[in-house]
């Protein structure tokens, strides 16, 4: 049972030993009994237990009274756009997202398309766990239907908000690997209804994943070969279901997936929209240089967890959104990671300019080192607020102190932030400096002094 | 108020109200447990057209592809067709989403094992075991079960009917019968007038319809065939046919527009058997000595078991029984499948009567006259066992049969079988004699002799 | 969880592992839905986990707005006695009788002081997996008490059974192992009260058990060592709960735990009582030879399982009723298994003859060969199946062959047995003839039979 | 229905309804998150008088044990000894079983840091992550805990008050008080009067029983103390005292049978806090300004955080306060301990009372003359958001404090406060000014802005 991860981001587990039919029923019941019955639509990516869980899902709402609405095999993003777009009362996605083929997970989404912030999953939660469920008699019982049409409207709202004139006259040649998953059919699509010339690799969705679902630099050996193979002006990288993207240039390099929100804000505050740029605590810095390079615009910093970045967005108005991880959300189009949307607005950010790589070494890039260290959860927030009593590191600019969530510490070009997982029994550390050298040492300081708190 | 009492789970397969007992958790718990049980291969799933059919789908294709079976989905189909298509493609087994003549309230799981029978009580205990104890066999995202359909599998099962009846076809065909079908918008519907079409009839069918509920309760008894008999009449039609939610019972209504008794079913279907098919009838000890009346005509031995469809079905198989059924409209053609069929029913009552020409009536009075009266009392089953001891006494001068609770035969041929439920909380009394007073006055007595008993 | 059996005779696991707070809980608060509140009176035997067990079973009792007498450690027949002769309207023991002292386990009890049968357990169980409780509301919860004389009149109930002047006037020396389990204090009590002299060994009930607590023949050296030291007249093995008792001679050999159900037949029948003896399916034959001995006296068996046997005891008007394992139960005194009513029997038996070895002597014996093939439960009872379509063996009479609980076939001086394991994955083979080699080769032929058919 | 939605899980604590959601699954499933998140060591486990408070202990100890924590088990106490036991034997943490001042059909838990204060929020969420993800670790029974009881625990927490107190003990008994305590039937039953007759009082306890439930509502507001100002009244008594059902909060009627607003135990309490203990006073936006004038005439610092124990208790420990509180009725002494304690607040206000003479009514009017008002309004917590974004302009022109909603404070010395509950769906409003009819003028104002942005 330890794979079970059962938390504010949803129940997430593994198949064959953990995330078992009675779990998922229950959870699903759970959500039918929060949202008091109502349309919920449903959706899921292309792992092989998908149709399994599908079923499971099912039997939960439809016991608790919900109508439900199945989205099939759809990205992420157009589920929660559907949800937010329609008199839904809410949704759940059928996906783990970039983990590995024998995970999966459901994701709970709200009606406005965000996902649950931490109080809603904690009602959610204690419904779970109190199993008190609502139970509709066989009269109040509600159909059960699909939605073929929420992946293309999505692609339709994405197209909406491009200059496709301007990318079209590019005549650009894009390279995808949508990793056999969820934007396999749609990915192409969208590239076809903006004017680009595609070729396409991993798009059999009943076929298994080809390497690790996530669009990390690690993954993208394949892509980046077909991109120097096709002469491409570009490569994107999906991840299963279709929140995160990866990057190539067309030299065949791979710029990280912290460049993905660095470009998505230098294109939205190129084109000046307005409002601030909300990215999460550990999105590199590289934002905040974009954002003063364009008139000292406003960057606010949030908690971890797309729910967070996402109604932060939605309540600061923001003009874009993100994660590090490759996640950026597009206000004017949804309050959800959207990989497709994100392939768009780069395609035109380059369209503008001269190439990808270009664009990519105009924009500022710092080194950042990640390490993780096992502690069990309930012994990690005591470790954490033992280190914030015992203050800041001498280097660290007190002022730019942030410990609402984790702590982080940051003077001019460098920061490092300590969390606990959410999902697993570690400690997280995160550091970014200009040199590699000086964000090692930073993690290695840290880590140093956790272990001595433990 | 806990409502887990309106849960029966038992060697018959489980029952509950949805809302309250048919939860998604219970069945999602026992479509692990079947998978667990059968250990691979693959289920059929179907569902009567109860709205909580979909709802239950769901749930038991989510926990048999999650042991590892495949699943071959039938949506909805008749409960013969599941058992059909078990043993047509070689499943490990099946299972039927139906509470068959329950209200709507009420839905049910049937289990069937890989021969198309329902799992006999030694298997339901071992499926049963593998439930409390909860411990499932669940298989790794890559070996989980496929889900496939089978939108054809009520007509492969209708058309193995028709080739069984084979030249007996053009009979039927001939005399162009005029027939009425209550579907009571259950399985059946939309299936069964295409079937008797394909046997020459000219079909009307009422209630025909998947999606608008029950127009009257699922039971085919007489009382609830109200509709059935105005239409009969109403189309001067030869013969009313009804059929239960998942179609594995059959009523008669006679051209004069009058439903038959629950019996006339199974009497019609054994003296349409034909002679070339050997072997005895079997059937309970509660159906009608009109079963024993044909045995004779056509020298064929009666063999009684207790009631319950998987007792007969057990004797028909060691017997190999040329017919048998209950009562209660369920008729078993074993040169089809060993299960109750409506459809196998209404073939045979057609051959029957296109053989002997004639009406439906004269059919019907062809037989020696008499009465079925029944009765039901609330009776523990703690208290049963002593009610049945003192009636042993009482009837202790008689001829009785022990084999289930109690069954008396007098020289008149009329008899009585008090039996108490094992299902609910209730004593059965059938009786039958030559005229309805007859068989009132031997059911009155056995009530009166229980309640003499009970209010010592 | 795989040490978790959740089946007819109640919730027994390995504590830490699988038989955990919730499971014990939920299934006390089941019974608790199953009786519809009422007076429920619990005990425990003397293992180490029975205090956190004991008070997870009254938060269940309580929360189902059950009134709770609590007996404290005391014999389990002692239990059921006491829920026969009150106005409860049910009891739990909780205690894994014989098992390893890391087990425990929840056993339900009607209100006449049985064990609940197949058909009630399916009842609780159902509600158990359900998980549809009552809940009483605050001011509909019942009190809890205690109940310390429970003990005390169970032994009063036994002695006024027994000839206590003729075992007084032997002056007899008892030798008993109380395992420290619960009749550690009981057992002496019981001797003292009818006039025998006593030397008790692990008496302790706050100690561990000194040996595996069941009271089978290998577990009888440190007994059969103390007989010979002192040298008394018999010595009387308990297990933790009190249902089995175990015996050694004068001499210090012990004849096995088939013996005591003989012993007790003997005596019963010696006195004259009327009615018929019950015994279960694999209980030695020597009991219907004991039987015929006395006047072709009647033998009923029935299927395996405490329940069945004292239900067919209560119905048949039994004069005293038994299982091989070492428990017997007396219907003048409880419809229970009942160690120290046995010994209390047996006692007086030795009073009235020679000696206890003597009176072993004169009785008849077998051999009997006991094995168990794993098997999946459910595969295990379609190999039966199978095994049963095969027909009766050559040897056997088809006239004496039982299929209701298992099959057993038998013929004259032998038989054999073979039923699935109620709790375990195994099949079980039984065989019972003249000598041993003739009962093992029964065994051997059956184990290979259904090798053949698993 | 689903009842769940009266389960308020939380950093405060949990709170439940018995017979709905304050099941034994729930309590038997945060002993052991408790018991795993603390990793061993000893729990002091203790109640209330609620009837649902037996079957709360017994599943808290069920779970602890098997976690292989030990439990000192208080059976009925009050919170304050419950948190005092805690750091008297080192124990790893508490939970006291209590709903404190709710209705009957409430219970709720509260989780016990090792230093004797309710769990901190980052605490708080370390638990709820435990108890959500239910991997528990269990121990196997040789590991199991202990289970001991202290009937003493109470005792040795008010001897130690009792201590503190010293050498005033002689000057509170020389007035030979007469005093009427009512313990509401609650947790302090059978220990307030032998605590007061320590300090020389002769006491008069009413609603002094463990087991005849709550005789009036248990918050100790001036509404519910009836039968308090009418037994002061006819024994003569110099001052009574009444205490919440856990025992924790305190609120004081006078001689002339009076009671007096929630926030004169604080207020009593701040004005006999010795000269000898130094620190600032901390207490909440939301109490009275006479804690100001208290602070001005003593030369302290007064201190005021958001509303919430936990909020005042960090203050207080970061800035070492002499005295600190909430206007509700909580006193807070850290020289005994860090949390809210109506013994120690009848002990102080007795010694306050013997030094400055005189009576209860003269203590109260030595204060400037004031009155406190308060309203509730029902708003979801995202519309609450808007609302209070619309009084900041609304109030912009004045002195606001937005450290925790918006507290405007006018040159007069009259205050408003206004702040979204973080546990109901609720704005609250409080304000304070010379006289009642002039803090009414300042609570509408506040209510006719929120309708008035609402009605947009």
């Amino acid at each position: 049972m330890n794979s079970l991860r059962i938390a504010i981001g949803g129940a997430r587990g593994v198949i064959g030993e953990s995330l078992t039919p009675d779990v998922i029923v229950n959870y699903s019941h759970a959500f039918g009994t929060y949202v008091e019955g109502g349309r919920v639509l449903i959706s899921r990516d292309t792992r092989p237990s998908g149709q399994m869980v599908h079923h499971c899902v099912l039997a939960g709402l439809l016991a608790a009274g919900c109508e439900v609405v199945d989205l099939g095999v759809c990205p992420t993003p157009a589920l929660q756009l559907a949800v937010r777009t329609s008199d839904a009362v809410g949704g759940i996605a059928i996906t783990a997202g970039h983990n590995p083929t024998e995970w999966n997970a459901l994701k709970p989404i709200r009606a406005d398309g965000i996902f649950l912030n931490s109080a809603q999953a904690g009602e959610l939660l204690d419904i779970y766990h109190q199993r008190d469920f609502r139970k509709a008699t066989w009269d109040a019982l509600k159909p059960y239907s699909h939605d073929v049409v929420a992946g293309l409207q999505h692609l339709d709202a994405i197209a909406a908000e491009l200059d496709t004139d301007l990318i079209r006259s590019r005549n650009l040649l894009v390279a995808v690997d949508c990793v056999n998953g969820a934007c396999s059919e749609y990915a192409p699509g969208l590239l076809e209804r903006i004017g680009c010339r595609v070729v396409a690799m991993n798009t059999e969705t009943d076929q298994p994943f080809p390497h690790q679902p996530e669009p990390a630099a690690e993954n993208l050996s394949q892509l980046r070969a077909l991109v120097q193979a096709t002469g491409a002006d570009a490569g994107f990288a999906f991840d299963a279901d279709g929140d995160r993207l990866g990057v190539v240039c067309e030299d065949g390099s791979a710029p990280g997936e912290e460049m993905t929100i660095c470009l998505a804000t230098e294109m939205i505050l190129s084109r000046g929209d307005p409002g601030p740029v909300v990215v999460n605590l550990c999105t590199t810095q590289a934002v905040e240089d974009i954002a003063a390079a364009h008139g000292d615009r406003e960057v606010i910093r949030t908690g971890i967890g797309q729910a967070y970045v996402s109604e932060q967005a939605l309540n600061s108005r923001a003009c874009v959104a993100g994660e590090g991880s490759g996640g950026c959300l597009f206000p004017r189009i949804n309050y959800a990671n959207d990989s497709l949307a994100t392939m768009g607005h780069i395609l035109q950010l380059v369209a503008g300019r001269t190439s990808l790589r270009e664009v990519v070494a105009s924009l500022p890039r710092y080194a950042m080192t990640k390490a993780a260290l096992p502690c069990r959860t309930h012994n990690a927030f005591s470790a954490l607020e033992r280190l914030r009593e015992e203050g800041e590191p001498a280097w660290a600019d007190p002022a730019q102190t942030e410990l609402a969530d984790g702590i982080k510490y940051r003077n001019r070009d460098r920061w490092v932030y300590v969390r606990v997982s959410a999902t697993e029994p570690l400690i997280r550390v995160i550091a970014e400096a200009p040199t590699q050298g000086e964000s090692e040492w930073l993690v290695r300081e840290f880590l140093s002094a956790i272990r001595r708190l433990i | 108020m806990p409502t887990v009492r309106t849960l029966k789970t038992g060697v018959s397969g489980i029952r509950g109200v949805v809302g309250e007992s048919f939860t998604p958790q219970l069945l999602v718990g026992f479509a692990q447990a079947f998978g667990t049980y059968l250990d691979g291969g693959t289920v059929v799933v179907g569902r009567d057209t109860r709205p909580s059919g979909e709802m239950a789908r769901n749930a038991l294709i989510g926990g048999l592809l999650a042991t590892g079976c495949d699943v071959l989905d039938l949506g909805i189909a008749p409960v013969p067709t599941i058992q059909h298509t078990v043993r047509r493609v070689g499943a490990s087994g099946g299972i039927a989403i139906t509470a068959s003549h329950n209200p709507q309230e009420w839905n049910a799981l049937k289990f069937i094992h890989r021969d198309g029978v329902m799992l006999r009580p030694y298997q339901a205990e071992e499926l049963l075991a593998v439930y409390y104890q909860a411990n499932y066999t669940l298989v790794g995202s890559g070996r989980l079960g496929k889900l496939e359909s089978d939108p054809g599998a009520a007509r492969k099962h209708l058309d193995e009917i028709l080739d069984l009846v084979g030249p007996d076809k053009e009979l039927i065909a001939k005399r162009r019968f005029r027939v009425v079908v209550d579907c009571c918008n259950g399985a059946a519907a939309g299936l069964t007038q295409p079937f008797l079409r394909s046997l020459g009839c000219e079909v009307i069918a009422i209630n025909n319809s998947r999606d608008r509920g029950f127009p009257r309760p699922p039971e085919p008894v007489p009382q609830h065939l109200g509709q059935l008999e105005a239409a009969v009449r109403e189309h001067g039609a030869d013969i009313g046919f009804a059929q239960d939610a998942d179609a594995d019972r059959l009523a008669i209504v006679t051209e004069a527009g009058v439903a038959l008794g629950e019996d006339f079913a199974l009497v019609f279907a054994c003296d349409a058997t034909d002679p070339s098919e050997p072997g005895p009838f079997v059937t309970t000890l509660s159906t009608s000595r009109m079963i024993d009346e044909i045995g004779e005509r056509q020298g064929r031995q009666v063999l009684r078991t207790p009631v319950g469809e998987i007792n007969v079905v057990e004797a028909m198989r060691r017997h190999n029984a040329a017919l048998g059924g209950e009562g209660s409209g369920g008729v078993i053609w074993p040169r089809l499948q060993l299960c109750r069929d409506s459809f196998a029913g209404m073939a045979l009552i057609l051959r029957g009567l296109a053989r002997r020409g004639g009406t439906v009536t004269e059919w019907k009075d062809s037989f020696r006259p008499g009465a079925v009266v029944r009765a039901r009392v609330d009776c523990s089953a703690a208290e049963a066992q002593s009610v049945m001891m003192a009636l042993r006494e009482a009837y202790s001068g008689e001829q009785v049969d022990l084999t289930e609770g109690l069954r008396v035969v007098w020289p008149d041929g009329s008899w009585l079988h008090v039996r108490p439920s094992n299902t609910e909380a209730i004593i059965r009394v059938v009786a039958e004699a030559d005229d309805e007073s007859a068989a009132q006055a031997l059911r009155d007595q056995a009530l009166e002799a229980i309640a003499a008993h009970r209010g010592r």
